[in-house]
């Protein structure tokens, strides 16, 4: 019994050890994305984005020779003491730039992984402030939470016209509760009152939240948490028979929140990186690979809806492959060298970078969930 | 008064309702410590499986025959983790046996993320429990209103069981002395797996109530309901049913409480729990309703 | 007997479990230098009143005094106030309850054996020895991990090795204690007792479970190592046999209460002693 | 008399082969720091020995409590993250803490140690020592945290002590959540840019593996010293039988105090270097599951064993961390031939990994070690009773 033990550990470490093993055509893009975890299903989609670019595009072409692109997915589990070791396989698997992460803390945590190996890495929906300040090798596509906060602040105010706001996040998570100081601090200025509230994670049940927010008088309530906790919130809030429209931030941008609201009716707001109808020979072409394959469709949630998050997904391998024909070369320090300048007409815009290797964006979108069609209504939002 | 009432009956009866959930999952905690003296870290998730299962069942048939099918699932699988991973280990340390059950709640928790992919699954809506109803000032689901007095109904029926019959008797003789029960005829291993049936079933009939309230089911679902029931079932003193549906009860309504104290308490919701049990166990250090363990010198 | 020869002095010991007395009123004196038993049949609350003095139970009401001090104090208080059923309820009230734990009376030089062997089952016998000596040791944590303790613990070493050598078990020092025979196990719990340097040494049925050979050889042994030692010793102990060969002084409970009290000659023939062991009939 | 002469040249080469490994070990570390190139191999094998090292320490100190002292306490997690805060807190550099506390106004603690040190000595020095001294300070810390929680759930007994460390490792994370305490602790938010692994270094000598199995196998020697000290002794006592322990005058309070501060302290130590190793600190990685996984391990490696406890960390991690990962990736490539598997997708690793760990509690439930330790004394004298049969007869006895 030990012995067949051993053996099998032996074979486990045998293959594990076969594994890296490339030919020379080959340019290997790293993603660093959560599969598994709080933020899995998100991390899924993005993964999705991507993989349909690179079954789209899975060659480049650089200095007239063409090389096939290989995408290489390390899970980093949502987790910032897994990020390390995930962030070392991408490294260790010859990655020349790298994708990800979905949720910033683990982006932050790789961050110097990536940085002491000298390999450039594209944010694609890791929104705190911090993914890139002090990372010069961390760029990213998509806006940041000073930014989205802001938004969300004066679309209560001005758009919903509301007076006061309760805040719910997730307590111990810093995505959250970035989105909501940057929410007070623009809600302060525009004279919204806001009560802000935090709830242990697992939190189930939310009715004495609601209660609170009731109590309040909230007229609209600003959640900037995860889907799962986004899914309750919004049922609650529905089967308490509450009156108020809830808000929430690009993560909420997906199928599985829209079901919520299908079955509740109730009035549901979010921030996105893309609107609706924006590259329809994207959607077009991103709905037959979904439908096309079982495990694609499964990971996306079970249907073709498509989240923003995978069109993001999308954009940034492109981005990374202009990033690559600019360096001419698939060593990372000469991407790293190219990327400030690169610039990329994509689906969900103009992408280009800026200051700390930010993208430099003036629109956001903010999304309606129309419970009756079950599609989500996009409207632009300007960042100024 | 009437203000004060109307601002804080809906704190109340979220308390009763969620006491209610964790009522139903502590008392298989509690029947299972009673006779193994186990800690059966599983036993959370063996109700998030249940949620589970009960998504793919409603997906494919009615739910008259999706919601017994989740009950009998679950009982077998109760009965299955009880034979495969803590039988075996009947003579072993207790040390081991709990590790062997945090073995199997890691198992599990692994096993559906797998299978979800980590999705978070909408649970169906059962029929007339998931209306909405209005009582005075607070708007709820029927299954808040169901679920303490289908609480109450099992305690009921179950301690009839156990003072009652056969196999009740032969339970109680088995948690107050394993040795002696064998020695005197008693079938340990049907006994002990007669606990871990109507544990789970609880725990299926618990799944339906809950996630009728809660509907999203994620791997880590039944984690924290386990672990407050699990912390009611010492609160209430580990072994007694009573004990434990008392200790669920004062749990949920103790923590929604604290959630309505305004926004610096909301944080320890989760933290105040503990701390009452702490200050349990030292001021009686077996809980409420637990017997005084005397160590023979 | 004068008062300073009394090395353990019990005076109205009463331990009552909700309504049940399983030691009642109990007083006895065991003086210096002399092997004192106590006996009574089966439940009579011997063991009770063994773990009454060495502060395994705190008793609900009654007095000790280890060599002239008072030890363990208690009067009935708290929920025990209104349940109590013994007497003597209020002689000790007006003095403050003491209850040291076990380890702060043997660290007073009482040391004891257990009935059901409690030998620590993971180490050998040399260690089961000396980590008896733990607590006379002149050491804090921090010398014992850096080895500052070095002179100490070679010392404890070395009487370890001597005790063991006088007691006979040196030829199986590098044996675990539980793989001993029972005899041997039962020698070495005294010997481990005897680690502690006490001054009084008690002995829960140390017979228990021997042959008449085995049991003779226990009783030289015990008073072997009373002079030895220069102990003083009280013991409980079903053997009459062993009882009446050894003993200066006996008592006899029976329901938790004193019954007779003599030297062996005088137990031997005592009517309620007899009735106790072999059942009153019932005319 | 022959056989002490033969048991006694046994621990002598021993000791000198344990050395040689030391030395061996270290040169190693060194030379994958600074010279070996970075290939897909040493790239995987350098987070995953600093990993291993840690949790080697991590699980020796619970091992002290749960497996030497028999207190069965899951409060791990709490004191880990004491000790992982405590590091962090102190050693943010003063420059950074605008960025790191940017919800808190840069904090209240506003200086670092590293950093105050490195002004009077020199940078590496500065880093150094200053990381040292944080490590030593985090240790003390959750020392501190465990003598205050010690005094009332030490009272408790197996199941109720679990339960209410438990309980307090929940409560201490909460705490350090707590938005009140944000310009010390950044509230819910994580800490980062202190000094890591990769700042220690002498002149140009990296020695970023090197650092964490210094301080690991510092601490693991003390409390291998503990261990096989008087103390040890008594702490045996008080887990193979209290009433007895207590009955030869050993204070159970006492006992039980110093173990679970002592433990208390390496974790603390141990979530020092487990913040230099992650670069990041967020109070909501220290959950429950922590303890679980860290209990798991100590399991595997057997209860009452160090060297079991170090073996098995290593394992432990590097399954879970980097062999078993191709499990994930939905094919395996042999030999150059990449084959599809259907059930390999993402968590497959995991249900594998739960299913092994399974296996192994319930068939080798005493796990890789049991209670023995690897010796290298014992396997020289193996060797020599293979050698000469007379000398397997003389030394029956161990």
């Amino acid at each position: 019994m030990k012995k067949l033990f051993a053996l099998v550990l032996a074979v486990a470490m045998v293959l594990a050890l076969a594994a890296p093993a490339f030919a020379d055509d080959t340019i290997t893009i790293g993603v660093f994305e959560p599969l598994t975890g709080d933020n899995g299903p998100g991390g899924k989609q993005e993964t999705l984005g991507m993989q349909y670019a690179n079954q789209e595009t899975p060659t480049v072409e650089v200095n007239g020779v063409t090389y096939n692109v290989e995408l290489v997915v390390a899970d980093n589990e949502s987790s910032n003491d897994k990020a390390v070791s995930a962030a070392t396989e991408l490294v260790a698997k010859g990655a020349s730039i790298v994708l990800g992460s979905y949720g910033s803390s683990v982006s932050i945590a790789g961050a110097d992984t990536f940085g002491e190996a000298g390999v450039p890495v594209i944010g694609v929906t890791c929104t705190n402030p911090q993914v890139t300040e002090g990372n010069d090798h961390y760029f990213r596509i998509c806006f940041t939470d000073p930014g989205q906060g802001a938004i969300h602040a004066q679309f209560a105010k001005n758009t919903l016209g509301a007076s006061k706001v309760y805040c719910l996040g997730q307590l111990g998570n810093d995505y959250d509760q970035g989105l909501l100081n940057y929410f007070q601090a623009t809600a302060d200025e525009l004279g919204l009152k806001v009560l802000k509230e935090d709830f242990p994670e697992g939190t189930s049940d939310f009715t004495a939240y609601l209660t609170n927010a009731k109590n309040f008088g909230a007229e609209v309530i600003f959640a900037p948490c995860s889907i799962p906790y986004g899914q309750l919130i919004i049922q609650q809030a529905a089967s308490q028979g509450m009156d108020v429209v809830i808000t929430g931030p690009d993560t909420w941008d997906s199928n599985m929140i829209m079901d919520s609201v299908v079955a509740t009716g109730m009035d549901v707001y979010c921030t996105t990186f893309y609107g609706e109808g924006g590259a329809p020979e994207f959607e077009e072409g991103f709905k037959a690979y979904l439908n096309g394959d079982e495990t694609a469709l499964a990971n996306n949630g079970g249907n073709d809806m498509i989240a923003a998050v995978s069109v993001m997904g999308y954009d940034a391998y492109y981005v990374a492959l202009e990033a690559i024909k600019a360096a001419g070369s698939a060593d990372p320090a000469a991407i790293l060298k190219a990327l400030p300048d690169v610039t990329y007409e994509g689906a969900t815009g103009g992408i280009a970078f800026g200051e700390n290797g930010d993208a430099v964006r003036s629109t956001a979108f903010i999304k309606h969930a129309n419970a009756e069609t079950g599609a989500w209504e996009a409207e632009l939002t300007d960042l100024g | 008064m009437s203000a004060f009432f109307q601002a804080n009956l809906p704190y109340l009866l979220s308390g009763i309702s969620v006491g209610g959930q964790y009522a139903l999952i502590a008392i298989g905690y509690t029947m299972v410590y009673g006779i193994l003296r186990l800690i059966n870290f599983a036993h959370g998730d063996v109700f998030m499986v249940a949620g589970l299962v009960m998504v793919y069942a409603s997906a494919s048939m009615p739910m008259y025959l999706s919601i017994p099918l989740v009950i009998v699932v679950t009982v077998v699988l109760g009965f299955a983790i009880e034979r495969v991973a803590y039988k075996p280990l009947r003579s072993a340390p207790r040390m081991s046996v709990m590790i062997s059950a945090i073995g199997v709640s890691y198992l599990l928790q692994n096993c559906a993320l797998y299978f979800t992919g980590g999705l978070p699954q909408m649970y169906p809506a059962i029929p007339w429990l998931s209306n909405s109803v209005n009582i005075g000032p607070a708007t709820t689901k029927i299954v808040t209103l169901v679920t303490p007095v289908l609480v109450l109904a099992l305690v009921v029926i179950l301690e009839l069981f156990i003072q009652k019959t056969k196999i009740g008797m032969a339970m109680r003789a088995v948690s107050r002395d394993f040795e002696t029960s064998q020695l005197m005829g008693i079938k340990i291993n049907s006994v002990i797996s007669m606990t871990f049936v109507i544990g789970c079933f609880l725990a299926a009939v618990g799944s339906l109530l809950y996630f009728t309230n809660y509907p999203s089911v994620i791997p880590t679902s039944g984690a924290m309901p386990g672990l407050k029931a699990f912390v009611a079932a010492v609160f209430g003193g580990i072994g007694s049913i009573p004990g434990a549906v008392i200790g669920a009860f004062i749990i949920g309504i103790c923590e929604n409480i604290i959630k309505g104290l305004g926004s610096n308490w909301t944080v320890f919701s989760d933290a105040f729990t503990f701390v009452l049990l702490i200050i349990i166990l030292l001021v009686k250090p077996t809980g409420i309703f637990g017997e005084k363990a005397t160590d023979k010198v | 007997m004068s008062k300073t020869d009394i090395v353990l002095h019990v005076e109205h010991v009463t331990m009552q479990f909700g309504g049940v007395m399983a030691v009642n009123d109990l007083s006895l004196d065991v003086p210096e230098g002399k092997i004192i038993a106590l006996i009574g049949p089966n439940g009579a609350g011997k063991t009770t009143a063994f773990n009454c003095i060495t502060g395994v139970y705190e008793p609900t009401n009654g007095l000790v005094e280890f060599c002239g001090l008072p030890m363990v104090r208690n009067y009935p208080h708290g929920k025990m106030k209104k349940q109590y059923q013994g007497s003597n309820a209020d002689k000790y009230a007006h003095d403050p309850a003491i209850a040291p734990s076990p380890d702060k009376i043997t660290e007073l030089g009482i040391a004891r054996t257990f009935q059901n062997i409690r030998l620590w089952k993971s180490m050998t016998v040399f260690e089961n020895v000396l980590t008896a000596k733990h607590m006379r040791a002149d050491q804090n944590v921090f010398s014992a991990t850096f080895r500052a303790n070095a002179k100490e613990e070679k010392r404890m070493r070395e009487e370890t090795e001597a005790l063991l050598a006088e007691q006979g078990l040196l030829q199986y020092k590098d044996e675990l204690a539980t793989s001993l025979p029972y005899g041997l196990q039962r020698r070495l719990e005294i010997a481990r007792a005897l680690a502690t340097s006490p001054k009084l040494l008690l002995l829960d049925e140390p017979a228990a479970g021997m042959n008449p050979q085995e049991t003779a050889e226990l009783a030289a042994f015990i008073q072997q190592i009373r002079d030895e030692y220069s102990l003083t010793v009280f013991l409980i102990e079903h053997h009459m046999d062993l009882v009446m060969r050894i003993s200066d002084y006996i008592y006899v409970i029976d329901f938790g209460s004193e019954i007779a009290q003599g030297v062996p000659q005088e137990i031997q023939n005592n009517q309620h002693v007899i009735d106790a062991y072999l059942g009153v009939s019932e005319e | 008399m022959e056989k002490t002469l033969q048991r006694d040249s046994a621990r002598k080469i021993g000791s000198v082969i344990a050395w040689c490994l030391i030395a061996a070990l270290y040169a190693f570390l060194i030379l994958l720091d600074n010279v070996l190139p970075a290939n897909g191999f040493t790239l995987m094998l350098i987070p995953v020995l600093k990993k291993g090292a840690i949790y080697s320490l991590i699980c020796v100190s619970m091992n002290l409590l749960n497996g030497f002292t028999g207190l069965f306490s899951l409060g791990q997690a709490g004191f880990l993250l004491v000790g992982a805060y405590t590091y962090a807190v102190f050693s943010v550099p003063a420059e950074q803490h605008d960025a790191v506390y940017q919800y808190f106004d840069g904090g209240a603690i506003r200086f670092s140690i590293p950093e105050t040190l490195g002004k009077l000595l020199g940078e590496n020095a500065g880093n150094f020592l200053g990381a040292v001294v944080c490590i030593i300070l985090a240790g003390l810390v959750a020392a501190a945290f465990a003598a205050l929680i010690g005094i009332p759930v030490l009272r408790l007994k197996s199941d109720y002590l679990a339960i209410a460390t438990l309980g307090f490792a929940e409560i201490i994370r909460a705490i350090f959540q707590w938005n009140s305490l944000g310009p010390i602790t950044n509230g819910s938010n994580m800490l980062r840019k202190y000094t890591n692994f990769s700042d220690i270094c002498i002149g140009s000598l990296k020695l970023s593996t090197a650092f964490p199995f210094f301080i690991s196998m510092v601490c693991i020697g003390l409390i291998v010293l503990l261990i096989n000290s008087s103390y040890g002794r008594a702490f045996k006592a008080v887990r193979d039988d209290e009433v007895a322990a207590e009955a030869m005058g050993i204070s159970l309070f006492k006992h039980k105090m110093l173990s679970f501060v002592i433990s208390s302290f390496f974790a603390g130590v141990g979530g020092a270097l487990l913040a230099m190793y992650q670069t990041t600190v967020q109070a909501n990685a220290f959950k429950s599951a922590m303890t679980y996984e860290i209990l798991l391990i100590v399991v595997i490696g057997g209860i009452g064993s160090v060297s079991g406890s170090c073996i098995a960390s290593f394992l432990y991690i590097a399954c879970n961390e980097w062999w078993l990962r191709f499990l994930d990736s939905g094919s395996v490539s042999l030999f150059g031939n990449t084959i599809a598997v259907p059930f390999f997708r993402d968590g497959f690793r995991k249900v594998v990994f739960s299913v092994l760990i399974m296996v192994i509690v319930l068939f080798f439930s005493r796990g890789i070690m049991g209670d023995k330790e690897l010796s290298f004394a014992g396997l020289v004298r193996k060797f020599q009773k293979k050698k000469s049969p007379d000398g397997a007869k003389g030394g029956a006895g161990k």
